[in-house]
């Protein structure tokens, strides 16, 4: 059993792993294919993965609703949702416009999925104002470094900005599109570079762990 | 050198001149002269659907302009397969580096894709290929035609150099690896990880909760594979402590296993018994119900510390602004660059990209992580004397105008 | 006076969402007329490189966004689109986003019918696609192995756009719009791997991040946010949401930068007075 | 219905839900919470048709139907993953994970290794091959950009005790991670304020008198709900603001 549970899941990710990381140095057409092979079970496998999800969305708000929870009448309406979406499609085939006419699937596509995943990250805006008025603080040397940076960006931005810093500054000779574009191709580079480097050294040593079996938490416990 | 290539080209101009007035189609109209030294040969480091074609330049006008024809078997009949001008294609423009192809001064080379135009063939097919000279429309020239056979390759020789640093990395890897259980190697401070004791002191003190919130990652995120490590050390640290922690989730899985790290933390601070089910919670697998909901239970319950160890998208500015008005102490971590400066400025204390990975390493000092830590400190080591060195030679070379160590070191470092 | 500077910074910060709501609000009803005039170097890169294309050429455009980023991006696409167009460039289109899917249709009622352009002669759209990198791989072998149908189900190979397009060397150009960290794989597995030029459209907050693939010119373009969008238009000479939307932007960004002044000041003066 | 109704019927829809999320930063209701279900349930909905009608029909089901059985195998591999819901059996879902797990690595590794490490070290001395034909100015930003890009890499350097000298260099480090962090954070704002006009933009035009107004109803409707409701619970609003 213990080979069937542990040691063969482990087999296959070393397999799998070496064989994708070989096909990088093969060129022949046995390792085109192979990959080929691959990337469509991938892809297949990945959108059952989204089944997870579902399930476990459905499962927590079946519960609430079953168990009488507090709140539990909002549940009813992720059903709702789903349905007003899934309906519509399996009516129209998946298809938003047939012969020139919007189907249900992309009405409820454009004036209620648009408007509900669009207004929830706008709300964000109003959280960066106050954000920026509650948390940004010049509290050290660095914090001053990443508000001048942060104040250059958002002034340049816009039109009125650029004529904030034309009349201010203008005697430089330094439009402020040209300060931007120094900081973000210059110092931020640099910066940007040393985090994704590190991270790219770190996401190459975990892959190894992984492909190893050293990393197999995601595996779970007996 | 030069002499056997002039002998080369010579012998072989004699040899097409002999056979052009033999070739079927230079019969039927009047008879055009050959281009010399015209070979083909298969495309080396490739899946076997292209040639390599080569001649030498300079045999006729500079705006003179080349087609390339070719014949299958299984087709028959010649097919125009390509058309340039000679100063579009050098041997130098061939995307190959220095270690795997050699250009010759002077000469004219063509990568030659056939899949497109005659199928895909098998691996050891026989393709003829000729080339035709022509000037305004006119042909002025033309090649014997050259059979070639196409193969698959078994190795980019070209991406030697990402292969040479690949196995590097893996032997060090492996050595370090293997030497894991060395003790006492040291990692430097980091400074986020030396608050922790303070807030699960001060949580202990109000008697209230600490939320380790570990973000919308999948298990297979790295950054959520660090988060689970921190976590099994501040659970630990809050069982002996014998304070209470709260993990709220967005992915199933991870709350499976998270549960499993957090019991075992509890087994191993002797506090089995504090150890209850519903400490790791499921919210959403949503980003911003996830959000929304764990904002609600921060504002309402106050916690004394929150922790963000994880995989942070937007809403890590949903989550951040409102621990901070709660003014609860905030511990945050993770390798999304761009929501880094929302954590920066809500927070007490960030770690800034790979911190978070070392920062398992650095909790639980166990020795696997470490070395594996150690590992990415070489690379990194690697990159700045890369940088440093290479830079310099570069700088010199450049200035001392010589092309050749430029181009070597440029060529070392570039992806093919 | 300490105090009463004290208890400003802990205003409600309600009264902040208003005055944000009110600001934003009041000039889209009646417009300042403040159009962007700058037009950065990467935008620029990027409307060069869709330039250069020689007419005819096949373009692949990978639109991976969803409503979430929509005002940012769709100005972008439209854009580029528009142009593609008017450069007689034959267009296929990919998506990698579920999302995503429902904009594109939006798109494709619009932008072609105003250029004359039919589909399946002079663009097509393809399915959406779960697994970026396993559909990025595949099509550079085969663009049929994993595109073998467009979306209203007919077979690639035989429409007139796919002429001679057999993988990424048939494909002078590649453009990525996105708010999504897929033009990361488009660099990593296509640009990089299959030396294809790969122009990017991102929102503002990824954009300070593709620098380092900018300045290596692994990424050869890039179009950031609705300030990006709009200087788009304006290289195109079309102006559109973007254009519009930027001058809606202008007073609310001032008062960002207010707002941060006025508490460091706050604090300043309550710590040093 | 005529398509004129479905129209304003989608303004009045789309104005409606706009103003239920936004009321949230008033405070919390029943409205929003409403809204919130309906988004969780929609997305879920929509990405599943996605997938119904992108992969799941015509990359698994009508290959099997055709006889192509090969594609059983990643089908069940999906499927394994599904087993996590149930304890005894959750070990069959590792198979789908491995697979996943082994693709990914196994295709992160080189392609890493060739685009975030060999190109950018080969980015940040590539300036400096035109030192001949560069100006002072530039000769300086390249400088700039690999001395910051070492001083980063120092700050995240782990082997050594960061003191005296190498503290300094990893401190020069971090001021070049707050200037990225900070044109980071101008940049945001400007990409959430581009989607707040995208919202108002769109409330503008479900404004408009030939949708009956939508926006300005359901509006004042919302302020009429808050007011009522302020009236009949005042002491559980003084709790409730901060």
């Amino acid at each position: 059993m213990k080979i069937i549970k542990n040691y063969l899941p482990l087999a296959m990710v070393m397999v799998m792993g070496l064989l994708m990381l070989g096909s990088y140095y093969v060129p022949h057409k046995l390792s085109v294919d192979y990959v080929e092979q691959m990337n469509k079970w991938e892809n297949i496998v990945f959108a059952f993965a989204f089944l997870l999800g579902l399930l476990s969305l459905f499962v927590s708000h079946y519960g609430k609703i079953r168990r009488r929870q507090d709140g539990w009448g909002y549940s009813i309406f992720v059903f709702v949702g789903f349905l007003i979406m899934v309906v519509p499609s399996l009516i129209s085939g998946g298809k938003q416009m047939v012969d020139g006419q919007v189907t249900g699937l992309g009405w409820s596509f454009r004036y209620v999925y648009n408007a509900l995943s669009a207004t929830m990250f706008a709300v964000l805006a109003f959280y960066i104002v106050s954000t920026a008025y509650r948390s940004f603080r010049i509290k050290s040397a660095q914090a001053f470094v990443l508000f001048v940076a942060a104040f250059i960006l958002i002034l340049g931005k816009v039109p009125l900005g650029q004529m904030a810093w034309e009349s201010v500054l203008g005697w430089t000779g330094y439009g402020i599109d040209r300060v931007i574009e120094w900081i973000m191709s210059v110092p931020a580079v640099a910066g940007k570079r040393g985090i994704m480097i590190g991270i790219a050294i770190g996401a190459i040593v975990t892959s190894l762990k992984i492909i190893f079996g050293i990393e197999r938490q995601y595996m779970g416990k007996d | 050198m030069a002499k056997t290539k002039t002998l080369a080209v010579l012998i072989a101009f004699f040899l097409a001149a002999g056979a052009a007035s033999a070739a079927p189609k230079a019969g039927k109209t009047a008879p055009v002269p050959a281009i010399a030294g015209f070979t083909a040969a298969d495309m080396p480091y490739d899946a076997g659907n292209a040639l390599l074609l080569r001649w030498p330049d300079g045999q006729y006008a500079a705006d003179t302009v080349y087609r390339v024809f070719l014949s299958t078997a299984e087709a028959g009949g010649w097919v125009q397969a390509d058309e340039f001008k000679a100063a579009d294609r050098s041997a130098k423009a061939i995307p190959l580096p220095f270690w795997a192809w050699e250009p010759l001064p002077g000469e004219l080379a063509v990568k030659l894709e056939i899949g497109a135009l005659v199928g895909e063939l098998k691996s050891g097919s026989d393709v003829k290929v000729k080339v035709a000279a022509f000037e305004k429309d006119k042909l002025i020239a033309e090649s014997l035609a050259v059979t070639a056979q196409i193969r698959g390759n078994w190795f980019r020789l070209d991406r030697l150099n990402n292969l040479i640093l690949l196995t590097v990395v893996v032997i060090a890897f492996f050595w370090a690896v293997s030497h894991a259980k060395r003790k006492g190697l040291f990692i430097r401070r980091i400074a986020g990880l030396d608050a922790i004791d303070e807030a699960i002191g001060r949580s202990t003190e109000m008697g209230k909760p600490i939320y380790y919130v570990p973000g919308i990652g999948q298990m297979s995120t790295i950054s959520t594979i660090a988060s689970t490590f921190i976590l099994g050390e501040v659970a630990k640290k809050v069982a002996s402590y014998d304070s209470q922690i709260k993990v709220p989730h967005y992915d199933p899985v991870v709350m499976t296993v998270a549960k499993e790290v957090v019991k075992q933390s509890y087994l191993e601070a002797g506090r089995p018994d504090s150890y209850r089910e519903d400490l790791n919670f499921f919210v959403s697998h949503d980003q911003f119900s996830y959000a929304a909901s764990v904002d609600g239970m921060i504002s309402r319950e106050k916690p004394a510390a929150i922790f963000f160890m994880g995989y942070f998208m937007a809403e890590s500015l949903l989550l951040a602004e409102v621990g901070s008005t709660t003014g609860a102490i905030q511990i945050a971590g993770t390798d999304v660059e761009h929501q880094l400066p929302f954590f920066f400025t809500a927070c007490d204390y960030t770690l800034i990209g790979e911190e978070l990975y070392a920062a398992g390493a650095y909790l639980s000092k166990e020795p696997m992580l470490v070395s594996a830590l150690k590992v990415q400190d070489l690379g990194k080591l690697v990159v700045m004397v890369s940088v440093a060195i290479g830079g310099l030679l570069v700088a010199v070379g450049a200035k001392l105008q010589w092309d050749n160590l430029v181009q070597v070191i440029m060529t070392l470092f570039k992806a093919y | 006076m300490k105090e009463n500077l004290l208890k400003f910074l802990k205003i409600d910060r309600r009264w902040i969402f208003l005055a944000l709501a009110m600001i934003l609000f009041v000039p889209i009803i009646k417009p300042i007329g403040l159009p962007n005039k700058t037009i950065s170097k990467d935008v620029q890169n990027a409307f060069n490189y869709l330039d250069k294309v020689p007419a005819g050429s096949f373009v692949l455009f990978s639109l991976d966004y969803d409503p979430s980023t929509r005002p940012e991006l769709h100005p972008q696409a439209v854009a580029a689109l528009r142009y593609a167009f008017k450069k007689n460039l034959r267009v296929g289109i990919v998506t990698y986003i579920a999302g995503s899917t429902g904009l594109i249709q939006q798109l494709i009622e619009k932008v072609p019918a105003e250029a004359g352009k039919v589909n399946g002669t002079d663009y097509v759209v393809y399915p959406y696609m779960a697994n970026a990198v396993a559909a990025m791989t595949q099509m550079a072998s085969d663009f049929y192995g994993i595109y073998d149908k467009d979306i209203d189900g007919r077979d690639a190979r035989s429409l007139p756009v796919m002429k001679g397009v057999r993988n990424y060397k048939d494909i002078p150009l590649i453009v990525n719009i996105t708010g999504t960290s897929i033009l990361d794989f488009w660099v990593a597995y296509v640009g990089d791997k299959y030396n294809v030029p790969v122009v990017g459209g991102v929102t503002a907050i990824s954009q300070p991040g593709y620098g380092p693939y900018l300045q290596t010119g692994q990424l050869k373009g890039l179009i950031g946010g609705m300030k990006g969008a709009a200087e788009f238009e304006s290289l195109v000479k079309e102006p559109g949401k973007g254009t519009s939307g930027i001058d809606a932007l202008n007073l609310a960004h001032l008062m960002v930068l207010l707002l941060i002044l006025t508490s460091n000041i706050i604090l300043l003066v309550v710590r040093y007075l | 219905m005529t398509e004129t109704t479905w129209l304003i019927a989608g303004a009045w829809v789309s104005a409606g839900l706009t103003i239920f999320l936004f009321s949230f930063l008033y405070k919390d209701n029943p409205f929003f919470k409403i809204a919130e279900h309906l988004y969780l349930g929609a997305g879920m909905g929509w990405w599943f048709q996605v997938y119904l009608y992108n992969i799941w029909k015509p990359k698994v089901f009508e290959p099997l139907a055709g006889g192509d059985f090969f594609v059983l195998i990643p089908a069940l591999l999906g499927l394994s993953l599904v087993t996590q819901f149930v304890p005894k059996i959750s070990w069959i879902s590792r198979y789908g994970f491995t697979f996943m797990m082994g693709y990914g690595a196994g295709l992160e590794i080189p392609a890493r290794l060739s685009t975030d490490f060999m190109s950018q070290i080969a980015g940040t001395i590539k300036p400096f091959s035109l030192m001949a034909s560069m100006s002072g100015f530039d000769i300086l930003n390249a400088l700039i950009v690999a001395a910051g890009t070492i001083c980063v890499l120092f700050y995240f350097f782990f082997s050594v005790e960061h003191k005296g000298s190498v503290k300094k260099i990893s401190n020069i480090g971090i001021y070049f991670l707050m200037i990225y962090f900070g044109a980071a954070f101008g940049n945001t704002v400007m990409a959430r304020f581009s989607l707040l006009y995208g919202r108002f933009d769109d409330l503008n035009t479900s404004a408009a008198a030939s949708n009956f107004y939508a926006t300005q109803i359901i509006l004042a409707a919302m302020a009429a709900y808050f007011l009522l409701h302020s009236f009949l619970g005042k002491k559980e609003q003084a709790e409730e603001a901060r």
